[in-house]
């Protein structure tokens, strides 16, 4: 599927929460369980992005031309937005990742989660994973 | 009797809607919000008597200059200061730690000279010293913590050498509301004639503070966080001080004469106060000072021990919650965390119910890393928070945490 | 077209009396009136999304660190700032003033070294250079005046020796309303690879500035001044600078990470912004400018313009006036005295009028003993004074003359 | 004349101007310009009261057991208002001219003069005279 596709995929599977920002959150959290978890021994100080409040580790791998991420962070909201993330850009080429306008996460309610100054930086997550998309180009 | 309705009324920001709900604000030792009558003086000010202090012959510019100095009255008498010139209008409690540092450094503090401070110590009562301590191998030496996250006082002793030269404590932990035993410390510092600056940021709006009787040699606090507005804190010297501090910002304004080759400093507060003040800033801050004081900063502190009680109690009846600092005999604030959770999420989840709290290491990495945690939430309450907020907000965090699970 | 009445009607402190007599308010150059808009942002912002900002993760402390960096880039686009990480939110224009050379006193100047300054600085942009001047037997080199008192550039190029560090002048005086050649002096810096500080208190509020096109390493200048609140102001620094300025005051909020031992600071302009900022004062600031760029800043100096050539021409036909550095460029100020009569006097009896103007040595006293007065009256003019304003004023200073005869 | 006699005097001699505040401001010119001249050798900067705007001479003698002051200032008003000090607190004695609480300033309407802010300082000047007597007592 392409970044696009996914997008719709993720938006439509969050209309069906329409206002109610429990069963989105609890959504989000779900997806935090159930992301992979990155290698241990990736978890290295060079791979981390540090937000003002958790820490995020993302590790970048080139595979078949396609950009593989692999992710983890402390706290389950944050990590939840990255599984968000790496289901999108994931397992794309490193051109689309670099392009993609990440517009779907408004549209999911979750805008607040973009703004600058938001204390996770989901904003520094996303410029992190196409910096390392760009690195591959 | 204190008429809470009547209080809250006084703060139009509580009826704002966070996320379609009633707005709790549980997070006042970051900022207190304000009553409308400070609001109201700011604005009046500049609709009715904005002007530049001192020195202008205009009625406007008279009228300001009074005003201004009025306010320097009301918050000296607040905090029982005789001589008001010994209070000094800042930008705030970093900026009043940054004088005293800046000018310490130029007339007391020698090269490799110590400093004590406490494990409780905000950034700001960290960073100023420890930039002094970088330029001149000064050492800064640390009050530890007891088991029960109390201040060691026990070890204060051992830790003065013939090269200590100054305590800076903090007067309430801003991450955990423990109450500092100045009084102790006093006696330990005039013992060995040791200067004392006091941080009072988190004191100042919760309890009484009487700089007659503790006579320490520098308090410093912000008006924001004791409802008045920001931008704006102070600076007491003891008159020794008021004296000797050598100024280390100059400008504008705090002058007798002035050639390229040499300058004659005004006597008094002035001489710490270059360029033009934040005018309308302590006009609020006066203001808010009227506002406590016509509650009573003694009702204030009693009404908010019950509610840290009740929130205490409630919380400890959560087997997966985690308290920092535990007391009956706290200054408004309360610090825990839920086992296997990030501070992070429930604060992101409470957000979402129209709770205000704040999470993380509030300024005090330090002590964080001395209890071995990454951050904490951390509730803080004012005199316009209630028990069925606390009541609330329980509530809601057991259902976060039910979520989070 | 402007239009003049709308603009006035956006400040409510026209509308006050003195003595029974309209205001007429000439002393803009010590600080402006504020315009409604400016005013209830400020009670806006304590109304609704007061909060302390940074680092929450509550929704007003989002919506205020949003508020406040849009703030940031509002005014960073004003005067043509491409990263608004460049501009720092500081206390004021002496604030400002201060940091830098606290800030070069570690880094870039060495002991004995000169720092250029020139006869009109204000007393904000000589004591900090004197203080540091005095710790370390640094020299101040004074550009010249010419007899019609504009500054002797000429001069300037022999005044630089190899010790010379730093040229920092004011953009306009504030006694004379000159507009200093900026281009020129400039150019002699580049020449000679001298960093320039520039004092933009008197600019800012009358004239464009675009930063890009000037391309100095500082600029500060004062919010009040320019139709914002008190107690805060704004320090530019080039990209290079940023980068390297050491930071000489601490406190939370401005860094990554920190240990008794050792800090990590943040990058960028919250380096320079610690302790909990001026909140509502950066929100007003940015309504200032948004009042500004309403109107456009090239308007708002060709009408002072007019108003400024009005006055002279009438001052210049009563021959008892003495006027100082007149001049048609001027930004918006006014220096005279009165043959044989004391300054206060003038501005006593112009007060009963209703009249505000400033007297005295408006802190440039080194500028009063090189034109060998003890002061002078001065009027000063912002978007809201009227041709009928100064034609009053005009009519009560013939009385006022009278009345001292 | 006691002190309050000549207050008493002064606060009648203003009566009739009632809210004219510019033939007020003139009768204080005037006094002002008929104020007996303090000796040139006596202006000396150890008799200057500093204001922030303009300077005052004040000189003190002891004569029979009162207090003589004259005095001097660059400004006119403020020489005016020194001239309304003198004329009530000269030749007076020294226990009196400490005791005096000088409220007539208030009562003939010219109280903004007394503001501690005030750019003049009428205050500072009462109080160097009530020191120099002080001094003498
Ligand atoms: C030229 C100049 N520089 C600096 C300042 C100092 O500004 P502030 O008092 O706002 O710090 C002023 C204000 O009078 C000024 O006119
Ligand atoms: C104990 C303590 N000290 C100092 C400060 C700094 O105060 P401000 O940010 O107002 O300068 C704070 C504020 O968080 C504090 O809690």
């Amino acid at each position: 599927m392409t970044i696009k596709e996914i997008e719709k995929e993720i938006i439509e599977e969050f209309e069906i929460f329409g206002d109610d920002w429990e069963s989105k959150y609890e959504h989000i959290i779900d997806m935090g369980k159930s992301l992979p978890l990155i290698n241990l021994n990736l978890k290295t100080n060079n791979r981390i992005i540090k937000g003002c409040q958790s820490n995020v580790w993302l590790n970048t791998d080139l595979i078949n031309d396609k950009i593989l991420y692999t992710a983890d962070s402390d706290a389950i909201i944050t990590k939840g937005m990255i599984a968000l993330m790496v289901r999108v850009l994931s397992n794309q080429k490193a051109e689309d990742i670099v392009k993609a306008d990440m517009d779907f996460i408004n549209q999911i309610g979750l805008k607040e989660h973009l703004s600058p100054t938001r204390a996770n930086g989901l904003l520094s997550m996303i410029n992190e994973m196409k910096k390392e998309a760009l690195k591959r180009i | 009797m204190m008429d809470l309705i009547k209080i809250r009324e006084q703060f139009p920001i509580l009826n704002q809607k966070i996320n379609n709900c009633d707005l709790i604000y549980f997070d006042n030792a970051a900022t207190s919000q304000k009553p409308i009558s400070v609001i109201e003086s700011i604005s009046d000010f500049y609709k009715k008597s904005n002007s530049n202090i001192h020195r202008g012959v205009h009625s406007l510019s008279r009228s300001a200059s009074e005003q201004f100095e009025l306010a320097r009255k009301t918050v000296a008498n607040h905090f029982n200061i005789d001589n008001e010139q010994q209070l000094i209008f800042t930008a705030g409690c970093t900026d009043s730690i940054n004088i005293v540092a800046q000018g310490l450094a130029k007339f007391h503090l020698q090269k490799e000279d110590e400093i004590i401070l406490s494990t409780y110590e905000h950034h700001s009562n960290i960073l100023p010293w420890q930039l002094w301590a970088k330029e001149n191998k000064g050492v800064l030496k640390i009050i530890p913590l007891l088991a029960n996250q109390n201040l060691d006082y026990d070890s204060i002793e051992k830790l003065i050498t013939h090269k200590t030269k100054l305590i800076a404590i903090t007067h309430v932990s801003n991450t955990l509301g423990l109450i500092t035993d100045i009084e102790r410390i006093i006696s330990i510092a005039k013992k060995h004639q040791l200067p004392i600056l006091l941080d009072g940021a988190q004191s100042a709006p919760h309890m009484p503070v009487d700089l007659k009787k503790l006579d320490v040699d520098f308090f410093v606090c912000s008006a924001h966080k004791l409802y008045g507005p920001t931008g704006v804190g102070l600076l007491y010297l003891s008159q020794k001080w008021l004296d000797k501090l050598p100024v280390s910002k100059s400008g504008g304004g705090i002058i007798k004469s002035v050639s390229f080759e040499n300058t004659e400093y005004a006597d008094g507060a002035l001489r710490f106060e270059p360029g033009t003040p934040n005018i309308s800033g302590v006009i609020g801050f006066s203001n808010a000072i009227k506002f406590i004081n016509n509650i009573g900063i003694t009702t204030i502190f009693e009404f908010e021990k019950k509610l840290v009680q009740h929130a205490q109690k409630k919380l400890r009846e959560m087997p997966e919650i985690i308290m920092y600092g535990e007391s009956d005999e706290k200054a408004g604030v309360i610090s825990f965390n839920v086992k296997n959770h990030h501070p992070f999420d429930i604060g992101t989840l409470l957000d979402n119910y129209g709770i205000a709290v704040r999470t993380g290491h509030h300024c005090t990495q330090p002590l964080m890393q001395d209890l071995k945690i990454q951050g904490t939430v951390r509730i803080s309450f004012a005199i316009y928070n209630t028990i069925e907020e606390i009541n609330y907000f329980i509530e809601k965090l057991k259902k976060v945490i039910k979520m989070l699970q």
